[in-house]
């Protein structure tokens, strides 16, 4: 196995582009078997959200996405692995979150994705706090477990690299 | 050294960010915290349950019984809802 | 839970965009969460490949692509699902596939995604054949075991609904 | 009945579909495979591994001991290698 890729890591107050990060992603090599995208957007709930404001932690963000996003790197054999994260004022339909992983093979490309999105969900410095639609301002979004128990799967046993 | 605080750490504590003489007694996060506490009643409410803040130092995650000596920067923050 | 949504499915010999498809799939609405794409693309395998030739089945490809999608619909709360299968002369570094399902939580949408993948290769009547760079005609691609084995793997246990 | 052909199935057969009248002893899919290898030479090399034959009868997948009984179109080809 060749050694692992560096991946790009962004952390931004500007949208993105999911088209223009893919085309960049594949341009100019033939050997991605498979590109697998994740968009993170902001949800309406139900008509009572106004947008998220996400708070971060300069500096660390970015780092601890990079920590996050080379542990995929050497976990799976990928080609290119892009990830961007954004912070202010999001609107319900906006993008948050983008993860790009292509590789030769899908499986590859799905767990890479799926992982860093786990941990980023537990370990990057983000916080979310709600407006309300109604004027009124939220409360900080608390965090799941469910999202805890979701980064313990990549302990127990690693996938097999098909 | 400095801390710094995030989400409703910060907002209860009042500021974002400060520099602080630790005593020499303070040797683990789990001591940082417990004595931060004790500096007033906006630290009081946000330290109050020591096991949900979360703490880095020097930008890295660390558990509450690690040691502070070195840091740089340490920040306290809530449990992270990112992505 | 509210009843599964109609995936929409395409065979179509004319390329594909990411972009659009993925635009479309979100347009008007802000309960969508996490939206996953899957990309299948032709590799060069080294610069040995002219071009992949895709034979179908016309009528059941769709009518299969379309079975597998609604199981997935079935299985997982998707807000929106859509499948696309290329056929005809495609050469490297052009798309073949694309998978995308958004939900409003991630896991729905990778599993999705992932479920769609593994069942369509194993069962959406498509063949490869190579073509090579050095103009000789290469043979069919063979089918590979762990596509098999990775269809086996949604029948053991179905993964928690996150 | 009619019966169409895929990838290297078809080539070896040599046409990609035909109409067939069969004998009233063919029964289920494994019969219609071991009548049809005795139809030729491209028939026989296409058939020689029965089990690597999947089949599809009226546009879905089935087993080789399916009956065939009611179908209108009956497909033979290799294992699928889409996606």
């Amino acid at each position: 196995m060749s050694a692992p890729i560096d991946p790009a890591v962004r952390i931004q107050r500007e949208d993105f582009d999911l088209a223009k990060e893919s085309t960049a992603l594949c341009a100019g090599r033939s050997d991605v078997g498979a590109l697998v995208t994740f968009s993170g957007l902001c949800r309406d709930e139900a008509g009572t959200l106004a947008a998220l404001e996400l708070e971060h932690y300069p500096g660390m963000a970015e780092a601890e996405i990079r920590r996050i996003a080379r542990q995929a790197a050497e976990r799976w054999p990928l080609n290119a692995l892009t990830v961007i994260h954004r912070y202010g004022k999001i609107r319900p339909g906006e993008n948050i979150v983008l993860v790009l992983a292509a590789s030769r093979h899908r499986q590859a490309a799905f767990d890479a994705a799926a992982f860093i999105m786990d941990f980023l969900k537990t370990r990057a410095p983000f916080w979310k706090k709600e407006h309300h639609a109604d004027g009124s301002e939220g409360g900080w979004v608390e965090a799941r477990d469910v999202d805890d128990e979701a980064t313990q799967r990549w302990h127990k046993s690693p996938p097999p690299d098909r | 050294m400095k801390l710094v605080y995030f989400a409703w750490v910060r907002e209860r504590i009042g500021h974002a960010e400060e520099e602080i003489d630790l005593p020499d007694e303070i040797v683990t996060v789990a001591d940082l915290l417990a004595w931060l506490a004790g500096r007033g009643e906006g630290y009081e409410i946000a330290l109050k349950h020591a096991s949900a803040i979360r703490v880095a130092i020097n930008q890295e995650h660390v558990a509450h019984d690690a040691r502070i000596e070195g840091a740089r920067e340490i920040a306290l923050f809530p449990p992270m809802t990112g992505g």
